[in-house]
């Protein structure tokens, strides 16, 4: 045996990451933190002369818009809508994104479509929607519907073509069919992946708000920011931003919170 | 806030200047026409056209410091009497709007109750609030449905809605579907009361602090304005030229305004006609609560710069 | 009835194709007990999964009971090199993972599933995760996931590999016990000669580069095999010419 | 040992499916069929009187955009944002990805941003943009950044969550240090999750162009569809649709090559 | 030297905490051969995770020349009981990885690899991705990258488990043969007591629930080893001393 003079320095910098998580600041205080600077960066630039209100502004306009019920309204239409695209655009891209990992015609035949909408920014397709859906909740929940669902049928077919052959076959050889692999095997295996598809979907789908709201909407936080626009009514605006913020990321939480219950087989760091 | 004396560009070497437009005629014409008879060169500027898509787009970017003049559209008058800007001139009367509804409503009254789409805070959404207000109905006898102009086309051909504001070109796209429309109101029922101009804007620190190219720029729109109205066809197929849309549709367009020249423009702004005109949008933003009252037109129309510029 | 009729396979690698076994022909009769060893690489895992229908020859069949294998099935069950547990499923749920796709009730699997759990010695580990494992015991695990379904054949790719000694040698008596209860078809990979030979009625030794079958060695010991039986000359006899056969080939893959 | 008697008759149904692939039809011979297929389906719905143009009309359109060398102009301008937008944004999703995954710090304070982000519409994101930026190509640019940054690190993110806990210890037990264990295991490990966030991003980047050309743009195929508009002329908007929708396709063939050779390694159906 | 001082591990699980190591004692002297046999789950990965630093201790202390183990180090180099290859990366390169990471020049590192590739016998697998290897190779692929980064500690975890007999003596043969030539601290954990006699200066022999040291057996026996000893009265006599050491536990985990 060749002898090999390498570095033997015992390393003492960094403990062990699996234990890191566990101790030192809550992530929520980090969180919390980064809320304080984020604002403060924001109240900056308000101050320093460019052309957007500073948080009070935007804190009493809020105010104004809770207490003549605008917000609870807009944000009771806007998040039905959301949600129903959302978990329609869900439910079909998980058996979908299935369909063309596992058999390879569907794919030939699916691929070129899922990209090629993939492509198309929202707008293009609402003059679409109206001829087809009309005016009332279809078309909007249809964008919606179609943003959630490409975001997501992308990483479930990822997730698919990702899944460890050996489990594969480890339920095959224990005498299960396509239609038991794929939905106690597949499903499972995929999980990290068809949750990035349902996250980055859940982004989607309120980014794709306002567009879905150019359809006819009376109400729904889109619709508000939209006219706001027109008014050039910037505290507005950012009530409506700041309340899709919230909202999304309150949606991005309970995915998470599914996430680890879903996933906490997984190794991880 | 003319005629200020800081004026400290030299006269003699080139200005630089930042013009931004909408690709229609109405939007275009004047800087196809300037571009081709070489009329910013005339004046010592050298121009750079940024092309929009709607007007409060722009005055953010004359706001930020990127754009030093604008084109908008009635629908965004509003904006320079809300003090975000200073309109340096007047370039026509928007005559394309109109309030169309489905065969079998024959009159505005019919549309009590009737979905009635409008692409809000446009020229489209005031003829439609004009409209109503004629027909003695409020805003909420309708079912307003509020729409972007080109969903409005395919809603309104595929009958999703009874009746629309909407404006030439885009309704000719409807009329080859539905023939047989029916317009209930158009801009000309309104003349005696509002018109629907649209019109150049500079930045409010432009006007104050460059006093000597705001002029110049005027000077090359008021010349242009003259060569559109005395060249209409060859203003046309400049503008087409520009826009690369081909020459019938921007003649088509063209139609649908009244073009005016600086001679017809020092007239209205000497005898007030500009003052009513702007007077009457404002009437109509406050109504609209896009304003909270309606400011005297001479804090945001220059009326003297426009007119100065003649004898310059 | 397994037939292996000239079985080759070969893998497309860089540049040309890797031929990971040459030429196989095996008859495996019913309710034999087969043993292979070979050294690493020869092949040992490539003829397996052919049995087992995951991987299809290059040229010539394999069958079973006259029928060519297509595909995966209930009849073969399988306990892979790598274990191949569900890691999100608990120990109990892998080992009724086949009891369900069978379709049998959940009283009477829940029952069944224990029953193997005890065997294997993960009573106190039932409803844990596969990654709170050690490696021993997910190898455990999957021996309890293959028993359950009660296969025909059993196809077992080094299955006591990281195992302890004891549990071993448990395992090993448990395995011919419930094999000459209830006659089934085993086929066993092994890298250890003396549990190759404790264990069967023929050893199938193989070489490598072409994987190829060298010996195949006759086990004329009597069942039940006991601890005795593994130091009687006969068995160290059987056990040195296994042992040669695999020595004198060329020395690693 | 007791007898469990189970079902145990011979699968003859589906062959195992890491072969089947490679034999039948070729893929790319679905794709054409699905091709011939959706366009059978538009020419379909523009004879039966909806307000679409049918093939041949667009196919005119856009030879003559292509003649008079608009669409050429058009796609290299919109082509040169969208890339720039797309490599910085996933050349910044890598390391951003990466820091969130790894160090519970970074997570808790860019966490919030990054998923408030990527619930506001870029079309929300404009005069913000137009104010910081400007109206020349950054602002342009920026947008596009942000919609492929935000599809992407989260799917970093979780990649890098993701990654074997195995693999990182033996890389530590080598002596490697969080640099190159970020480079070349993390980075490595996590390609699959990255390369989803890359094509989901790539799509996002599309959608967003037009978007993106509501700012100023002289040219590019988003400010061609948006003029086109003003004029409601549809030829014109499909060409553009059409434009965009085969590069994308062609970016993501490039990516999906580019993941053929960089996770070959992968056991994979 | 190896201090390991009262050392606890538990794992968090439903309902309550799991003890994988309850009070742990052991020294191991500067170059020392030390083997560690057990049943299934008793904690052996459990005591060599600490050792490498992956783990850290509930409570007590690891100690390596007196200094409390914060974390992995190249001092102390790892085989891993499942292989832990990368998969994306060519033998040669998993074997380089090491080498790299501590800065080797490029031929002398490839000169290095190739030596260690050699050594386990995969020349001819040098530029295969570990996906195209059996079972045994791929752990053998391990054993190079483990040697090539030359630790001056050396922790194994049944590291010859998949490896066929031939391969098997070889690889202990040119272990020792390595660890006589340049002394190094082995800490060799396998379920074959033979193995743990044949190569150790002492057997630590732990059992399980809670996870503990139960004898340490000393092997007085004369290096280099050779294989008449394994037929030795000595050998054997310790042989069965480890072996009932392990046997006379509860069965298993
Ligand atoms: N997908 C593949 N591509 C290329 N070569 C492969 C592939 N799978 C297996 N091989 C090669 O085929 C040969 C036989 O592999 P196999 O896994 O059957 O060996 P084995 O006898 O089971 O070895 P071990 O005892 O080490 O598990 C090996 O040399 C291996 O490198
Ligand atoms: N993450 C974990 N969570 C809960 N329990 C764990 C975890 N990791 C290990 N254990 C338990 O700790 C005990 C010791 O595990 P360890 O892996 O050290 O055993 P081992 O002696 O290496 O066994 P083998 O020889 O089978 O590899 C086992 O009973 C195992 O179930
Ligand atoms: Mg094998
Ligand atoms: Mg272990």
């Amino acid at each position: 045996m060749t002898v090999v003079q390498v570095d033997t320095e015992v390393t003492t910098g960094s403990p062990p990451p699996p234990e890191r998580r566990r101790r030192g600041v809550p992530k929520s205080l980090w969180n919390a933190l980064s809320v304080v600077l984020g604002v403060g960066v924001w109240w900056g630039f308000s101050l320093t002369g460019f052309d957007i209100p500073a948080p009070p502004e935007v804190l009493k306009r809020g105010g104004e818009l809770i207490a003549d019920g605008t917000l609870a309204d807009d944000v009771l239409a806007s998040l039905g809508r959301v949600l129903a695209g959302f978990v329609l655009g869900v439910a079909l891209a998980i058996p979908v994104g299935f369909l063309m990992g596992w058999y390879g015609v569907a794919r030939g035949l699916l691929e070129p479509w899922v990209q090629f909408f993939r492509t198309i920014p929202p707008l293009a397709i609402i003059p679409l929607a109206v001829v087809l859906m009309g005016i009332g909740e279809t078309p909007k929940i249809f964008v919606i519907f179609l943003a959630s669902f490409l975001a997501c049928v992308i990483a479930t077919f990822q997730g698919v073509v990702n899944v460890d052959k050996t489990l594969i076959n480890a339920a095959r050889v224990l005498g299960a069919k396509d239609g038991t692999i794929f939905a106690r095997v597949v499903v499972p295996a995929s999980t990290p992946f068809i949750l990035v598809g349902m996250r980055v979907g859940l982004g989607s789908s309120w980014a794709t708000l306002v567009a879905a709201e150019l359809i006819a909407a009376q109400q729904g936080l889109g619709y508000r920011m939209q006219s706001a626009q027109l008014y050039y009514d910037l505290p507005t605006i950012f009530v409506g931003l700041i309340s899709i913020g919230v909202l999304g990321l309150l949606m991005d939480r309970v995915l998470l919170l599914a996430e680890r219950r879903l996933t906490n087989w997984q190794e991880r760091r | 806030a003319c005629g200020s004396s800081d004026d400290n560009e030299s006269s003699g070497g080139t200005t630089k200047v930042n013009f931004g437009y909408i690709a229609d005629f109405n939007g275009a014409s004047l800087l196809a026409v300037a571009d081709d008879q070489k009329l910013w060169e005339k004046h010592g500027i050298e121009v750079s056209t940024k092309v929009f898509t709607n007007g409060p787009l722009q005055i953010t970017a004359i706001n930020a410091g990127d754009l030093d003049f604008g084109y908008i559209g009635p629908g965004a008058v509003w904006l320079p009497a809300s003090g975000k800007a200073k309109i340096v001139a007047l370039n026509s009367l928007g005559n394309a709007d109109r309030v169309i509804a489905q065969p079998g409503i024959t009159d505005l009254a019919q549309l009590k109750g009737k979905k009635v789409g409008v692409p809000e805070g446009t020229s489209g959404d005031m003829i439609l609030t004009l409209a109503l207000e004629k027909a003695g109905l409020s805003a909420t006898d309708i079912q307003r449905v509020p729409m972007d102009p080109a969903t409005i086309v395919s809603a309104f051909a595929s009958g999703q809605i009874d009746a629309a504001g909407i404006w030439y070109p885009l309704l000719n796209n409807i009329k080859q579907k539905k023939p047989d429309l029916v317009e209930l109101a158009k801009n000309e029922d309104f003349a005696d009361s509002v018109s629907f101009p649209t019109a150049f804007v500079a930045g409010n620190e432009a006007v104050s602090g460059k006093a000597d190219t705001v002029t110049k720029v005027v000077q090359v729109l008021r010349e242009a304005m003259d060569f559109r109205a005395a060249n209409h066809d060859k203003a046309v197929e400049l503008t087409a030229g520009l826009l690369k849309q081909p020459a019938d549709a921007v003649k088509a367009d063209a139609a649908n305004s009244k073009m005016l020249d600086s001679k017809t423009l020092d007239g209205y702004t000497a005898d007030g006609t500009v003052d009513k005109w702007l007077k009457g949008m404002g009437d109509y933003f406050v109504g609209a609560k896009k304003l909270p009252d309606n400011p005297d037109p001479s804090t945001y129309y220059l009326g003297s710069v426009f007119t100065g510029a003649a004898s310059k | 009835m397994i037939t292996i009729q000239n079985v080759r396979k070969t893998f497309p690698i860089k540049g040309g194709e890797f031929v990971a076994l040459g030429g196989v022909d095996l008859d495996i009769a019913d309710n034999e007990f087969v043993t292979v060893v070979g050294p690493s690489g020869c092949g040992k895992t490539t003829v397996m999964n052919i049995l087992a229908g995951l991987e299809t020859p290059t040229s010539g069949q394999a069958l079973v009971r006259e029928k060519e294998i297509t595909g995966p099935g209930p009849d073969r069950g399988v306990i892979f090199q790598q274990y191949a547990l569900f890691p999100w499923l608990t120990v109990r749920k892998n080992v009724e993972f086949g009891l369900r796709t069978a379709g049998v009730g959940r009283d009477e699997r829940r029952e069944r599933a224990q029953h193997f759990i005890d065997l294997v010695g993960l009573h106190d580990f039932a409803d844990a995760l596969p990654r709170t494992l050690s490696g021993g015991m997910k190898q455990r695990c999957a021996i309890a996931r293959a028993y359950a379904v009660n296969p025909s054949i059993l196809l077992m790719d080094e299955p006591f590999g990281a195992v302890d000694a004891l549990t071993r040698v448990r395992l090993q008596e448990q395995l011919l016990q419930t094999w000459s209860q209830e006659k089934r078809t085993v086929v066993f990979i092994t890298h250890d000669v003396d549990e190759a030979v404790f264990l069967a009625n023929r050893v199938v030794v193989m070489a490598a580069r072409p994987g190829r079958i060298v010996e195949i060695v006759d086990v004329d010991l009597p069942y039940p095999r006991t601890e005795e039986l593994r130091l009687s000359p006969a068995f160290t006899a059987l056990r040195n010419r296994v042992w040669s056969a695999v020595y004198h080939q060329e020395p690693i893959a």
